[in-house]
């Protein structure tokens, strides 16, 4: 495996996302796999952010701590990321960027400014310039990079602009070439994939799907889904609309469902909290609906541009009163865009609330993919059909059945009328009060659980060979988990692998069967509680002893996590 | 479950002497006068004596949370533009819990016709002040009377800029129905207040104590109902009268649903499930 | 024990309550126990309530099924409540409430309304022309009752008016009194007992707490509560608010606690829900909050006026983000009292929001208690004094300490300023970001969960002699388990009981203990999914195989319940 | 922390050229003109830029939920009449998810003194409409323009029967600290509408967008601050013309505080914990 890890760092304001998704992007473009994640402090302007990029010709989806190359657009920059690079590694620096210009050979002075000022840009531009040393530095072929700032600027001025910079940089870089620096990425191939964030791979689930609307209230980090969809209203014929609130949002979204149209919202946990009441709601009505948690470090308002795992018992238990829902937490973007589709299926379906938990880290990353499979992707659904519903006698929004899954209708449909209610109701949607009334439909609500949970495939396994450990996560980390499995064991160390997606109605017996005989278990969790864990000895007795718990708002580091588990660094 | 083509009415659970009864009647009569027949009509409430309505009336129905009617009303008629979308909800409901989407709901303008049930209480939980309750208004939760300035919802309405704002009575039910049927009928979001006495929970705000004080904004005022200043001049008055009527009407606002290019295609429900060719597209520019 | 079982039906708004309540008073002032549920459907007038009274000379505070007395105020009652009679029961009825007139013994017909309106009242005076009537048959003192009357409605014309009709009813049982029926109520002796709901118990706690401030906004069951306050404004210094919504509610409630003054709110699960944003704020800023959450049947707004106990789980897990807090479960109006003393004390000596869980059981039914002693009230604070404040250098509001509760002051207290945040902060308040901070605060505020577990008394536990059998319960059912216990052990079949009041953090250890050796254990509770079950079975691993649940949003009878344990009958 | 006598100022998080700045100095001045002491003072912000300020002025502070800063300010307000309780919104904040309580906090006319930064977009999260955006202000989220009618919160507050509703302009802080201290003196709820420029997200309404449009609403129109329907129509007025100025202001309506006896005793948070004899005498009334 050939891989490079590039960091630029710089003050928010200076374009770190647009360089480091060129970067990536070019990379792509030229059959690498490029894993990219996005580090932001709470502000407009200014402060320090960074933009960190993983490249290899191996499929990769993690990150490793230590850059090979850092592009310090700030002074800050060269004081935080210089000591973090490998032996070997370099710094692409401006003089004006630190006040060490020393002569290290790990420090490679590239005027940005200056170059972006001749280039006839301004100070924004340093970015490019800096884009074009790195590719100057690695011999990368420009003309990627050149083609995608037009395709990306297309019909503005800052294609010229741009480019010009870029070039600047490139051939600095190629003339003033230090010489301890060998590393290179070349060319493999012309490939067909996709560099995407784990944002725009659930808002293309969602559109797959056949989702028609979609209300939200801003929230970092899940603004993104919104932002994405609000901007394909024509071409996917979606209607996008910012809420006045996470209670609007929700039930306004309820509305369009109940109205027939497949429907989502999207939030973080401070406005998961908001839409609680209707997440109850959503069970006493049985209208379907998607909830799309983007997860933050909390308590409340927390680390706001950050990551963590930490509201998995929230969204299982949320809401007054006891009803049925699906929790799916999918492991990448892959996963992300297919569990869209599974959680509108869902859904639909059983007739439930499904909440999908994404974080900032699945968000805001970027991903290399295959083009998503769309054979895959099938429309499951309890609506009856039109003609089916216009022959029937009568119509029972509520009817009682074995799989306590009743027909559903929608208003206008046909000439039967559809009644909706929040209250405990007869079959018809009446409001019932009655206590015979309340256990029947109360039974048929909760008899949805058991059928869901069948539906479940359970927690992914992975393992090779004898393995004398397992390391067990949820969501995000599964890339994490995978590759750090897989160092592992090619040291020898043979590890296995188990991971949660589809995470509630909990898969009790598969996640036991699994379990049972392992004996050195590791749970990883970026949280501080381990919930996974408890959700496992809970529900399975298996009460695992180690726990790898990160919460300081930041994403584990494959090579971090392989010295964790073997013991030598300190979680 | 009954079958869509005429209105029937159920038995209710409100108290003998309610004006909610002769608003459920306005309602009905002024959905057949419509010709509107009851599988057009979503009949949304809330939660509360009046948000129980839509029970009563044999449409499609939707009872949601206590103050959640707007959204909900606002998402469907998103979801499908071919219904006619009727929201009740009390003054409680509206202008309390549910205050912040009254607000933006009007901000919208979406085609739907929310009539608040005015007793200037909250009856269903038994008697406490509500956003409009007078000032000093007694009740056990407020024994030494309400200490908050009551507020006007068509007066709010006007300030934010609403296409149809009205007043309506339960005493008074020709008027009720030509207002519920002038609210439908207005393209955009169209507000009717109504006085709805509360013998049960309301003896202060009596049938009577209303019947005194209230005046037709016409006959008395004369009152100019594109004139947006003294709409609002009249939304405000409270007490010595009380104005029932159009308080302001402009068909000047364009709807939420006309700036939406794609709702021009018909209602969204009604679209054929066509998804591949789009996402593939979608994927093509991620490559 | 000598007792008996009255049930009054009748539609709402024919004073189902009052009359229940003058007649439950009126034994106990007689120095008898009452103990006395209310059923009712969600309208003002009309449909069909009862209120149920058992009243024994015995301490009793749970309701058996079958009633020796029925007073029928409408038809309706008849025909429900009749069949209900225990053999050798009564009905008392007025013929207009009834088609049947028949002559059978157990019928007892009494013209209320004639009644009422001979002795000058109106049809809403039949209920003291009914109270009377069972004075009557019961032979009991009327002057306790007519001195109730005096006392309740002093200086008012209705003072008359009731006592005559109640002379009336008395006069016409006395002279008419049927054959079959012998039963009597005496006066024991005059006792000093408090006779009062749940709701009243919870109030008078916050007072006695020093609780200054409530807001809320209204929600079956719990309106109760601030109403109750609301009405002691001037008399208990107390300053209530009625909100605009849940939202406000919490957040006013909130502030004033900030403001150094000790506050609370109440709510039902779907204002519950909407609270839950600012539950995880109350985590994140460490400010004290006593909330009540009065549960009924959900999902939504399910059965309104009915009982339930199924926001465990959620009230556990409500909230963004991890965070401690405590979780009480009160039994009976005694413990609710208590409990809220406890409550508020362990919300300030923590700074951490404590919800105290009730139902519309526990808040709407009536209870007979000795006097509170105020002696077992002690005040316990984390507040500094503000000699101590003012003579202190610095004051950092969030000082990381061994124990995680860092000093508290308020602003204005002393030179000091306050700062309280819902970011990630550091010991000041000021918002922080960086990793290290993160993870120092986090687990400052992570660090009192285990000091709360280790001030929790642990499960209350009741045996004599060798058991079979333990049954488990939490919250408001606790009298409902003991009295079935004890009826059991009667019975030969010796019974043991472990309730959980202080259920969160959850007495993971005492559990263990008390539950390790138990074969036969039985967990009952007021839900369809067996929550406390599930989190026996989670954090002990003790998987009990038998569970009694009731979930038709009525309350367990003890009758029902022991024909249940037993096996007689299905629950 | 600091030390409670004199405030100082600390470093922000806030872009170059933000109109904030000139908020913070305006209400750092304001108070120090007015004597008040930062232990006197409690500065609460919700979420977001704006809502940030309190953290970078040496006083009691709050940063609380976004959208909840109001019912915060009045339950601290309630807890301790002592204090003088000064909140800061965006117009995100104040107006979208704080809506409902911007409507009742001023019902209750509680004596605290808010200021709304309206930059009409949401700063902090990067550049999405708020409720007071123009319509067809575009941004990431409203790509083909805003739909919704915008707000006028000083038209909102009038109809509300706000006691104290002004505008400023961050690029006027003479006339800023005018009004923010007229604010905090009046007694009873203030609004104070900032207009506060966003340069970073907002480059349709910019500094100089505002500065063309600005007006005076003494010198432009001779207002009357007493003249509740004048205050009406000039505080709907946006786009030709922006006034700024005191729109009105009544000392007529009394003080949420002022109709709660027990408050004229003090603050609660001074009161003696004496609870023993009180709840003795409660007890008794269920004997
Ligand atoms: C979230 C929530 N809070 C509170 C309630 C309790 N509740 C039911 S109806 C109602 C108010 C009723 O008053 P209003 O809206 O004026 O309707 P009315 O009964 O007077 O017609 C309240 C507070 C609820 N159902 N849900
Ligand atoms: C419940 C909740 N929803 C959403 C957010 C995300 N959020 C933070 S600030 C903000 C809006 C900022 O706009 P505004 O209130 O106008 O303040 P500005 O930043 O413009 O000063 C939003 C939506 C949040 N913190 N909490
Ligand atoms: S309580 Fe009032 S509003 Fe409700 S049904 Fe009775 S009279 Fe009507
Ligand atoms: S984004 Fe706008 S409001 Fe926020 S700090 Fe920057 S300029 Fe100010
Ligand atoms: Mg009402
Ligand atoms: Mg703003």
């Amino acid at each position: 495996m050939n891989e490079l890890n590039i960091k630029i760092g710089g003050a928010a304001g200076q374009g770190l996302q647009s360089a480091g998704f060129l970067l990536g992007k070019s990379f792509v473009r030229a059959g690498h796999f490029v894993f990219a994640i996005q580090d932001a402090m709470s502000r407009i302007r200014g402060g320090h952010n960074f933009f960190q990029l993983r490249v290899s010709d191996q499929p990769i989806a993690a990150m490793t701590a230590r850059p090979d190359i850092v592009i310090a657009l700030d002074r800050e920059s060269v004081e935080e990321h210089e000591p973090e690079l490998v032996s070997g590694g370099i710094l692409l620096f401006d003089a004006e960027a630190s006040r060490r210009t020393g002569e290290a050979t790990h420090r490679f002075y590239v005027p940005f400014k200056e170059l972006a000022a001749e280039s006839g840009g301004r100070a924004v531009h340093a970015n490019s310039v800096a884009l074009g040393a790195v590719f100057g530095l690695l011999d990368f072929d420009l003309n990627i990079a050149r083609k995608l700032i037009r395709e990306l600027f297309a019909g503005q001025d800052a294609v010229q602009t741009n480019i010009k910079a870029l070039d600047a940089g490139y051939n600095y870089a190629r003339d003033k070439r230090p010489n301890g620096f060998s590393r290179r990425i070349a060319v493999i191939e012309a490939t067909r994939r996709m560099f995407l964030t784990g944002s725009e791979a659930i808002a293309l689930g969602a559109i797959a799907a056949n989702c028609r609307f979609m209300s939200a209230y801003p929230m970092s980090p899940s603004t993104s889904i919104i932002t994405y969809l609000a901007n394909q209203e024509a071409q996917a014929d979606i209607v996008t609309e910012q809420a006045e609130d996470e209670i609007a949002a929700v039930n306004m979204a309820f509305g369009a469902s109940l109205a027939g149209v497949r429907s989502m919202t999207a939030t973080s946990g401070g406005g998961l909290a908001l839409m609680v009441e209707t997440l109850s709601l959503l069970g006493a009505s049985e209208v379907p609906l998607v909830i799309v948690d983007c997860q933050r470090p909390g308590p409340a308002t927390g680390l706001p541009t950050r990551t963590e795992q930490s509201d998995l018992f929230f969204v299982i238990h949320a809401g007054h009163g006891e009803f049925a829902r699906v929790v799916l937490a999918p492991g990448n973007a892959e996963q992300a865009f297919y569990d869209m589709v599974r959680a509108f299926n869902l859904a639909d379906r059983f007739q439930v609330p499904v909440v999908v938990l994404s974080d900032q880290y699945l968000c805001d990353s970027y991903f290399t993919v295959d083009p998503f499979d769309l054979s895959k992707v099938a429309y499951e659904t309890s609506l009856l059909a039109t003609d089916q519903l216009e022959r029937a006698e009568s119509y029972l929004r509520y009817q009682d059945t074995d799989t306590g899954v009743s027909p559903r209708a929608y208003p206008n449909q046909s000439d039967h009328i559809v009644m909706t209610d929040s209250h405990e109701h007869d079959e018809s949607g009446f409001m019932a009060d009655d206590a015979a009334t309340r256990v029947k439909m109360h039974q048929k609500r909760l008899r949805k659980i058991e059928r869901i949970r069948a539906t479940n495939p359970g927690p992914e396994s992975f393992s090779q060979g004898e393995c004398k450990r397992t390391i067990v996560g949820w969501g995000s980390t599964r890339e994490i988990l995978f590759e750090t499995a897989h160092r592992l064991s090619l040291e020898g160390d043979n590890t296995a692998v188990v991971h949660f997606d589809e995470i509630w109605p909990f898969p009790q017996q598969a996640a036991k069967l699994l379990l049972k005989d392992k004996t050195n278990t590791v749970v990883v969790e970026n949280n501080a509680t381990g919930q996974l864990a408890k959700l496992i000895a809970a529900y399975t007795g298996y009460n695992e002893t180690k726990r790898i718990l990160r919460y300081d708002g930041r994403p584990f580091m494959v090579d971090e996590l392989v010295e964790q588990i073997k013991g030598n660094l300190r979680p | 479950m009954t079958n869509g083509n005429e209105y029937e009415k159920r038995t209710t659970a409100w108290c003998p002497g309610c004006g909610n009864f002769a608003i459920l009647d306005s309602v009905k009569e002024s959905l057949e006068a419509m010709n509107k027949k009851p599988r057009e009509v979503l009949l949304i409430g809330g939660i509360g004596q009046a948000s129980k309505l839509p029970q009563y009336l044999s449409a499609n129905s939707l009872c949601t949370l206590h103050g959640r009617a707007l959204p909900a009303a606002t998402g469907a008629k998103i979801g499908n533009t071919s219904l006619t979308v009727v929201a009740f909800c009390g003054d409680g409901d509206c202008y309390g819990e549910g205050g912040n989407h009254f607000i933006h709901a009007i901000r919208r303008n979406i085609d739907i016709t929310v009539l608040v049930h005015n007793n200037q209480v909250y009856g269903l939980t038994q008697g406490q002040a509500s956003p409009s309750s007078d000032m000093g208004f007694t009740t056990k939760v407020q024994p030494q009377g309400v200490r908050s300035t009551p507020l006007s919802g068509p007066a709010l309405a006007v300030a934010l800029g609403c296409g149809f704002v009205a007043r309506g009575f339960a005493g008074n039910k020709a008027q009720l129905i030509s207002l519920i049927q002038e609210g439908i009928r207005h393209r955009g979001f169209s507000l009717i207040e109504v006085i709805q006495p509360c013998p049960s929970m309301n003896r202060h705000n009596t049938f009577g104590w209303y019947k005194e004080r209230i005046r037709d904004l016409q006959s008395e005022w004369k009152h100019d109902s594109s004139n947006r200043t003294a709409a609002f001049e009249r939304a405000l008055l409270w007490g010595e009268t009380i104005p029932v009527g159009i308080f302001y009407r402009s068909e000047e606002g364009r709807t939420f649903e006309s700036r939406i290019p794609i709702l021009n295609n018909g209602p969204l429900v009604k679209r054929p499930l066509r998804r591949r060719e789009v996402t593939e597209k979608l994927i093509e520019a991620f490559i």
